[in-house]
């Protein structure tokens, strides 16, 4: 995989601190997993962490972004508080949702992270409809919804696709296609596996796809997306090729399981991001980086150890507004 | 909020939800209404008249045959701050989007800790008599009122259309407004100033001692008109408007069943896990004693043909006949003549919508 | 519009017969509504046949169709029994349905009409359904799905191509694009308004357009396509561009209606296919099937008058199987 | 149709379900299965294992996620002749194909006068605990028990999961087949041979004169549970699993109804319009005087934090505390320790499925 874009200093240091947070915050989740202190599935971003870095790292802090179930890496890259994220996986009361979302629904409003949902594909309507609300708000806000591979076979794909493009809404569509819904492969699913981006140009969306695994590709296009976008040229659609390095739920790792093999991981692996922008960096930096990181993480761990747990008659609180 | 001064008004339920909008669009700029066909020049039965002009096409638009997503973007769209007023011809189609107002619209508020709220109105249109059919004729609302965090609503009158509708808009949650084509063109006195039929309140229509009736969306019509056949064979009938299904104000219907001790619920939809069974289980278990039967659609597919569709629906003499051996068991059934059974909307009514 | 197919005579006259039969259907019914012995809703397929005729000239017997609430013409195209369809829309005990679908519900499960559904696009998975069927039992059977271009909007639409591609079922859609949804014109409904065979063909479904409005077009088109289909090939897609000539739904004509003006007709009602076909066929013949069809007609009217209504128990009758 | 001579055998219920698939698909080859998952290397928790290797890819698929459209199909390929189980891992995402459900399958035999049956079988997983949910945890079974034309079951043990699936698969009509996650390792006495539980019929799991306990899905167990509490503290409860939600068989229940005057109604899933709303008021119209209360989940969207969730569903404690109070009116509120309330088959369950 070619990997040369231009990027300053500042951008790679930026860049690198992002993903590399993310992908420690998901290991560190996955070290505490067993402990069953986190009672909630989990679906890590491990290998994934780039698109989300890479689209947000494009956008203003008013817009707003949302995902699916697997939106670690997507709440962290826009600026969720990562302690109300790891307070939501355990259950507590500080948490983001105070505790009734959990992983697979985090949201922070606050800076713009509109929430996750566990039902495939149902955010991206959600967040054509936040793009609706921009659009007549006028501000240029721009929002952006990420989904996986799997939610582009569901009917609700294709018809906000095509809504948006009708009424030229100001929503960027980021696949990231790591070419699996749970076990299934994309071959399995899909008349035409590599037809993501003709579907949403036949429909009406400018789309592009990136499979170079480069964080700055992702940047470069999103960054260019979004400034159309917020012109008013509508909604555009970018494809990125990625891959998960866990299982679908659950912090292992599981080649041994008879449906994929490490083999086709290596290749993710050996280019990962981390590691790449890591070596571009001077070590002093990037040693007060990763230092800064797990401090903030651990700090994150204890807050929710020692966060409230909600008291009983929360869970009758917030049914109606 | 009605001003006393101002003089009686009959209005049309179309003209009473039209009004409702135009108010209410006038007063808010983010409340807009959209749906396949609210901008043609029928105006979903004139409900959506003049909309489009006064308040142009960015707030009054059509769209494509989508109802999945579209239900998803006026749910984000509502918690991105604005109001969206979503429009469906027929109730039926609300089963393209249940999975939208299910698990993301009722579920939001909470799941995402109070972060969000999602103020939808999802107006649906049942359709009845000539030939709807199995699938231009189903009233789910029971469907709706099971799930917490939707709230239902169906008026059964032109006043309760407006105070509805502009509650239902006002709401910080999602409304489910379910609306009956042979109501459209009935008639009553509705304020002119905005006002607002709160959620959570039934209303005591008729007063009577003998049973309790309770009917549902235009069964509460059907029902004050059985309770006038009943009236001449000397049964006095408490008809009970629910208006609001959830919140349910079964408070005021279990002290009505307590004083009465009978209790009929008539439903424009089907009984089993319904509307019906809530109203009467929530009953027994608040008054103990209380007898109680229901009405419904029949446990069937809603057939077109007009000698099965005529026996498929509750109507007032049928109402009237079940109160009579529900209030007076000891006697021998009656039934009130087929001539005096007719409802003055059902007659005006003339397909083919 | 140019119309230069090489046809048969006996093809001529057979095509001209199918076509001219349904029209007077459709025109009877018109003139029969507003005495509302038809208490139901009719979508009529007055200038639209072509496109059932056409593709049902090329079908098996044994092969299966399907269409919306607007099916008529499949119907009778596709071998329907035109008394039970009559007596269907009187609601008696003969009809097709016993009186319980009207028009909007007309099916022949003994001639292969797989029933017409009035939820927009939810006959098409059915269809595809019917396909895998006919494909496990391979004895080269077709299903055939009839759509309006309203119903490519829905996402089921998109889902089932997909895996009618995926899983190469034998189905073949034909979506008669009469450029309007009840009065919504497809360029307020698609941000492609011309995109409707590029979206089959990015899917992975081959698309052919037919815009001159000649049945023998279509026909050729779909014996083509089945052939192909037939032998294992796949689905594929074929949208007719077509004109309706009469309201959305109920007899009447609409262009005094704001929506649309009669000069946008005039172009299809001149090359309409009942008069042109009827001029190549020699006058003798012609009035012998005209008569024949006015017969037919006749003798249907006068079943659905004398048949039996349904007795009120039939209501309880097969809610199950 | 058990043989007599089988020397007793246990099977874990997704093991039974397996079998059921396994028999069906050798003695009919119409019957195939598919959805989501069906054929990796979980295999639906082990309930589609072996399947693949045996039937072949051609009855044994994965599918796109297309749940609306991929229902369409198996109605089509059921109207077409052929048996098709569609798998679903989560009833939530019924929710998708309501509308081809409720439009098509449930109508489609009697819109279509006859000509056609949908022999179909929906399954469905409900998710329980470990942070489920939201939208991984709902039982809706109640939206298709409120449709005519539908059958809908919930098996509670292993023994009836086999026989009831086998009668699914048999049925000329759609069946709604509702498992419960927490179910799938409990083990009961299953025959080898194939058999039927047949629609329409529930059993009584426990004798008891003071209460009736009416128990849905994994409430059933639940409440065997309960009905072992109270025994100890000398109330003796008549639990009764439906099985078959529709059709239902409230005979039984209103005849034990009856005898007990009592009648406790929990429910895996919401209370307002669903099943247990649905057997008060088809018992309260059965049968005078009885004193009725039901249980459910609670009237919220459902928690992820254990501390919250562990609240919102009944529990052996929360059914005992609340069957002692509907029996011993009179005498003061009693529970059951906490230590003495926990099922086998939930402390057994852990995550993150
Ligand atoms: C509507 C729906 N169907 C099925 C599922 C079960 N499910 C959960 S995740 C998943 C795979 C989704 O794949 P993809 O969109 O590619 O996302 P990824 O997990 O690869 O990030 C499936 C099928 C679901 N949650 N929602
Ligand atoms: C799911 C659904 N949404 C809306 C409707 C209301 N409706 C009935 S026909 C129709 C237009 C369909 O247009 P098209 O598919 O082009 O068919 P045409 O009537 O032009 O033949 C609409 C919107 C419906 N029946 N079903
Ligand atoms: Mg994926
Ligand atoms: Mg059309």
């Amino acid at each position: 995989m070619p990997k040369a874009f231009a990027a300053s200093r500042s951008d790679i240091e930026r860049i690198y601190r992002a993903i590399r947070r993310i992908r420690r915050v998901e290991e560190v989740t996955a070290e505490i997993y067993p402990s069953d202190k986190i009672k909630s599935p989990v679906h890590l971003a491990i290998g994934q962490e780039l698109v989300s870095v890479g689209v947000c790292d494009a956008l203003r802090p008013d817009d707003v972004a949302g995902g699916s179930y697997r939106s670690h890496a997507v709440f962290l890259a826009k600026g969720g508080d990562l302690n109300a994220m790891m307070a939501e996986m355990y259950g507590k009361d500080t948490g983001c949702c105070r505790g009734k979302g959990g992983s697979m629904h985090i949201g922070d409003a606050a800076v713009g992270v509109a929430g996750s949902s566990a039902v495939v594909a149902t955010q991206i309507p959600m967040l054509a409809g936040f793009a609706l609300a921009l659009k007549r708000e006028g501000k240029g806000r721009v929002a952006v919804v990420f989904l996986g591979d799997g939610a582009t076979e569901e009917g609700c794909f294709y018809e906000t696709l095509n809504f948006a493009a009708l009424a030229k809404l100001p929503l960027l569509l980021v696949c990231e296609n790591n070419g699996y819904a749970i076990h299934e492969p994309i071959a399995k699913r899909r008349a035409r596996p590599d037809g993501l981006c003709a579907v949403a140009e036949a429909i009406g969306v400018p789309a592009r796809k990136i499979t170079d695994g480069n964080t700055f590709a992702v940047r470069d296009a999103a960054a260019a997306a979004i400034a159309r976008i917020r012109e008013g040229g509508g909604p555009e659609f970018i494809e990125v090729q990625v891959y998960r390095w866990r299982e679908h739920v659950g912090p292992n790792e599981d080649f041994d399981q008879d449906y994929r093999c490490r083999s086709e991981a290596e290749p993710w692996m050996a280019g990962d991001e981390v590691a790449r922008l890591a070596a571009l960096i001077d070590p002093a930096t990037r040693q007060r980086i990763d230092g800064e990181i797990e401090a903030e993480i651990a700090a994150a761990v204890r807050f929710a150890e020692e966060s409230p747990a909600p008291a009983p008659e929360e869970l009758y609180a917030d049914v109606f507004a | 909020m009605s001003s006393p001064e101002a003089p009686p008004r009959q209005l049309r339920y179309v003209e009473a939800l039209c009004e409702a909008f135009d108010q209410e669009m006038a007063r808010d700029p983010s409340v807009f209404v959209f749906g396949l066909d609210v901008d043609d020049h029928k105006a979903i039965q004139g409900s959506t008249k003049g909309l489009l002009a006064k308040f142009g096409p960015e707030r009054v638009f059509t769209t494509p045959l989508s109802e999945d997503a579209m239900t998803g973007i006026a749910i984000g769209a509502a918690m991105a701050g604005m109001r969206p007023v979503h429009v469906h011809i027929r109730m039926d189609f609300l089963l393209l989007a249940m999975n939208q107002l299910v698990n993301i619209a009722a579920k939001a508020h909470y799941m995402w800790g109070g972060q969000v709220k999602v103020p939808l109105v999802v107006r649906s249109m049942i359709g009845k008599s000539w030939g709807q059919g199995a699938q231009h004729s189903q009233g789910l609302h029971s469907m709706f009122m099971h799930v917490p965090g939707l709230k239902v609503v169906a008026p059964s009158n032109a006043h309760d259309a407006k105070g509805c509708m502009i509650a239902a808009i006002r709401d910080d949650n999602p409304v489910i407004f379910m609306e009956h084509r042979l109501l459209y063109p009935t008639q009553s006195e509705v304020a002119a100033e905005p006002f607002t039929v709160e959620p959570g309140k039934a209303r005591i229509c008729t007063r009577g001692d003998d049973l309790t009736v309770v009917g549902i969306s235009n069964m509460a019509q059907e029902a004050i008109r059985a309770a006038e056949l009943l009236h001449e064979v000397g049964v006095a009938a408490e008809v009970i408007d629910p208006i609001w299904l959830a919140p349910l104000d079964i408070e005021t219907i279990a002290a009505s069943a307590k004083r009465t001790g009978r209790l009929l619920v008539v439903d424009n939809g089907w009984t089993m896990a319904g509307a019906s069974a809530e109203i009467i289980a929530g009953v027994a278990e608040r008054v103990d004693g209380v007898r109680a039967r229901r009405m419904g659609f029949a446990p069937t597919t809603c057939p077109t043909s007009p000698w099965l569709e005529e026996h498929f629906y509750p109507n007032p003499g049928t109402i009237a006949a079940a109160a009579w051996t529900l209030a007076r068991p000891a006697e021998k059934p009656w039934a009130p003549s087929p001539q005096s059974t007719k409802l003055a909307y059902q007659v005006q009514f003339k397909g083919p919508f």
